[in-house]
């Protein structure tokens, strides 16, 4: 059983972590978001060394514990307790921060809420709603290499997320590099360029994509 | 030189007052100074402002002195899963100034290191740049962010020696270093004091010159927010 | 992921060319990447800026780079005994930039965390302070200083596991530290590499991440700039 | 014997370094910079803890070692090869001026070229002269809470080191808050206080010590 049995159509929230681990590479070390972006852990391409930062202060994030050995001084930026793998090292938040704002992590995987088709994005913040505050969102978008978004290509009420201007207070200006959604890929070769589609999910047309973008983007 | 005190209520005695400024590490649960934060609690000052990453949850770390109404302020990059916290911020009585996560950590790094301003591409653009210098360098634009010079640190850390030589224990150490460095007076709770030359010279995480008071808060009932677990395989 | 290159020229293969910026660990002749700079020398590129709180000492360390005539500028807090530099310095072949040594190195730190730009009050009102902004805080008056974005990073180590987790020994770690962060490539020769898992996850100076190649530069001869000793008490 | 045999008057190199000492408080962690202020360390108070730092990287300096006890990978900031303590530890140059220029040092003995009336200090730099270069100076000018300056009165050609205003480049302005020198020690409360005199040596007037200083002084 597939998700693309005609039933369905577009990617599972596990396909579009699967979309996005292609973009890993031999050596890269990565600080991956929560939600969809936890689960690209789970497909690092076999024989690939790729080292997980948590920016709680932590290099070399395992998988979750066994029930015996949970460790509350060990746990992710999602406060989830998790384990040490062999080359696992731990450093304070200043440390750790160092390392994001300085372009030591070649890759971030994030949620958003909306990405405007000049690479600007929201995800930390409705305004009147309550305000949980940004975390480390607003470091890893100003100073990882590179920034990979995951989002469904709607919100609940249909509304598209890739869309002209941010309507939604910022999490960066200009940062996202690749956008992938439950319908199609976008990519940017740089950050004076528009997004590009890459791809579409199975099932999925350019019309449909075009119907449910806002934000202009090249195509073939 | 003796460092090391009784409990926690003797360590913070004379360091409290009213409307002062708290560093203070912890990042969640993990690594907060339970001891000291009730002891500041039973204490009974008011009108505190906190630069802590999170705001505890409900009655736990920093929750339990916004339940008994003594914080006026947080600096903070993540408030959520805090039921009084969401009251107090809607009423009104509770201000927040929002810090973007790294950069709340470098500030207390540089008002421990004598540094009052850098800047960061962090923010640049967004509510976080509202009100502060932005600088070109090299042709992007960067903000102005403040060291933070507290008035005292709580700090939570695993061993010390009797000197004040601190280690912290995996992701427990998270803000505590930083949020160390920055008070004119640092209190650190730990599970252990060892004797002077227990400790690896070459591992020191936190060097005596920080730190001014300890006490040995354990036993520790170390709290676990999200417990997550893998099923062990079948032999 | 393969960190460990056979030897210094190997390792450096790629990474150099003339002009460029390198930051360079070590304080006098301890913990000084010998054989990365021997590998430097051997290959020719001229025309070199240093970011190193010494230069060596004649015919030591960054001194055999002087010698061959490959640097165009050292910036350093600290430049005595070498009497090439001196000859050089005076006859206008060698550029120097004093900056003071804790200014130097949390101008490396800044490189390596992001930031282009510090305020201290370190030099305020002396000839270091001159063509520098300076900015008042709290009544008080601080110089602007730059981060160092380094072209490459040269680092002596004590021990790495494979993954380019590193440890530096006592005194030896000084510079090693902030200049391997603020390179955009940075290469470390240690004395000795072990295996994953071998070194205290708590007690790593250098994460991997920071590292990008690395040799085993052992057996090392180190020198002593000044050997003081004390006579053992008599039985 | 002592120095104060009426044949010499003054205080020696090493009756400069114990009147030093005097300012120690237990728990102190104090720099010592190199020639006179070295020996402080030889005048620590019995049962007083003071802790030297070492700008190298090192908290504990101890004594100079046995002969086979010699490590190239310990040394102190004057690149002399010292030993370790119990309680000492070591960390990076950044991390050392963080604690320096951050204000965790309660206390620094310097040498001197100059020292002007208003705390100037030049102690880096004869210009034509060959440049050395400032090491840790200006930084520990600027960053220790206590900046005590021990100097010969007079230099070799018998002209005043305490001077109106400083002739050579400043390592730092207004930052000097006691000077000891071989005839008298001179004190300020704060940075906007005039210097006042002190003590003055064994054997030395009032007088003489108004005859070689060209600085304007407090005294009683």
């Amino acid at each position: 059983m597939t998700a693309h049995d005609g039933l369905t159509k577009g990617w599972t929230r596990d396909q579009m972590a699967a979309r996005a681990a292609q973009e890993l590479r031999d050596a890269y070390y990565v600080n991956l978001g929560i939600g969809i972006p936890t689960l690209v852990a789970n497909h690092v391409p076999e024989g690939m060394t790729v080292t997980l930062q948590s920016e709680n202060g932590m290099l070399g994030i395992g998988p979750f514990p066994y029930d015996d050995e949970v460790d509350p001084d060990l746990i992710n930026a999602g406060k989830q307790t998790i384990s040490e793998l062999p080359h696992s090292a731990y450093f304070d938040s200043a440390a750790s921060f160092a390392m994001i704002r300085g372009g030591h992590i070649d890759l971030t995987v994030l949620g958003a809420m909306e990405v405007a088709e000049n690479g600007d994005i929201a995800n930390w913040m409705i305004p009147g709603k309550m305000i949980k505050g940004m975390g480390g969102a607003m470091d890893l978008v100003a100073g990882v290499k590179k920034i990979i978004v995951v989002m469904e290509h709607v919100s609940k009420d249909g509304s598209p997320k890739f869309i002209p201007a941010c309507t939604l207070p910022f999490t960066g200006r200009n940062v996202v590099d690749m956008i992938i959604t439950d319908l199609a890929v976008f990519q940017r070769p740089d950050h004076a360029s528009p997004f590009r589609l890459l791809e579409c999910a199975p099932g999925v047309t350019l019309d449909e994509v075009k119907a449910k973008t806002t934000a202009a983007f090249v195509h073939v | 030189m003796k460092k090391l005190y009784p409990d926690a209520i003797t360590a913070l005695e004379g360091a409290l007052r009213n409307d002062m400024l708290i560093a203070c590490g912890g990042f969640g649960l993990c690594g907060i100074p339970e001891r000291l934060l009730d002891a500041v609690r039973d204490s009974g000052v008011t009108g505190l402002t906190f630069a802590s990453n999170n705001a505890g949850i409900d009655n736990e770390g920093i929750g339990k002195l916004l339940r008994t109404r003594q914080v006026k302020k947080m600096i903070s990059s993540y408030v959520g899963e805090n039921k009084e916290f969401e009251r107090q911020y809607f009423s009104g009585e509770l201000e927040v100034e929002f810090c973007p996560q790294g950069t709340l950590a470098e500030r207390m790094r540089a008002g421990g290191a004598g540094i009052p301003g850098f800047y960061t591409k962090t923010g640049v653009g967004t509510l976080v740049a509202e009100g502060k210098e932005v600088k070109s360098f090299n042709g992007e634009d960067y903000i102005l962010e403040r060291g933070i010079f507290a008035d005292l640190s709580l700090v939570k850390a695993w061993r010390a020696d009797t000197t004040g030589n601190v280690v912290f224990r995996k992701t427990a150490r998270n803000f505590n270093q930083p949020a160390a460095t920055c008070g004119k007076v640092c209190v650190v709770e730990v599970e252990e004091i060892v004797p002077a030359g227990t400790l690896d010279p070459d591992s020191i995480h936190l060097h005596g010159v920080y730190v001014q008071r300890m006490i040995v808060g354990a036993p520790y009932d170390k709290k676990i927010e999200f417990r997550t677990v893998r099923e062990r395989e079948a032999a």
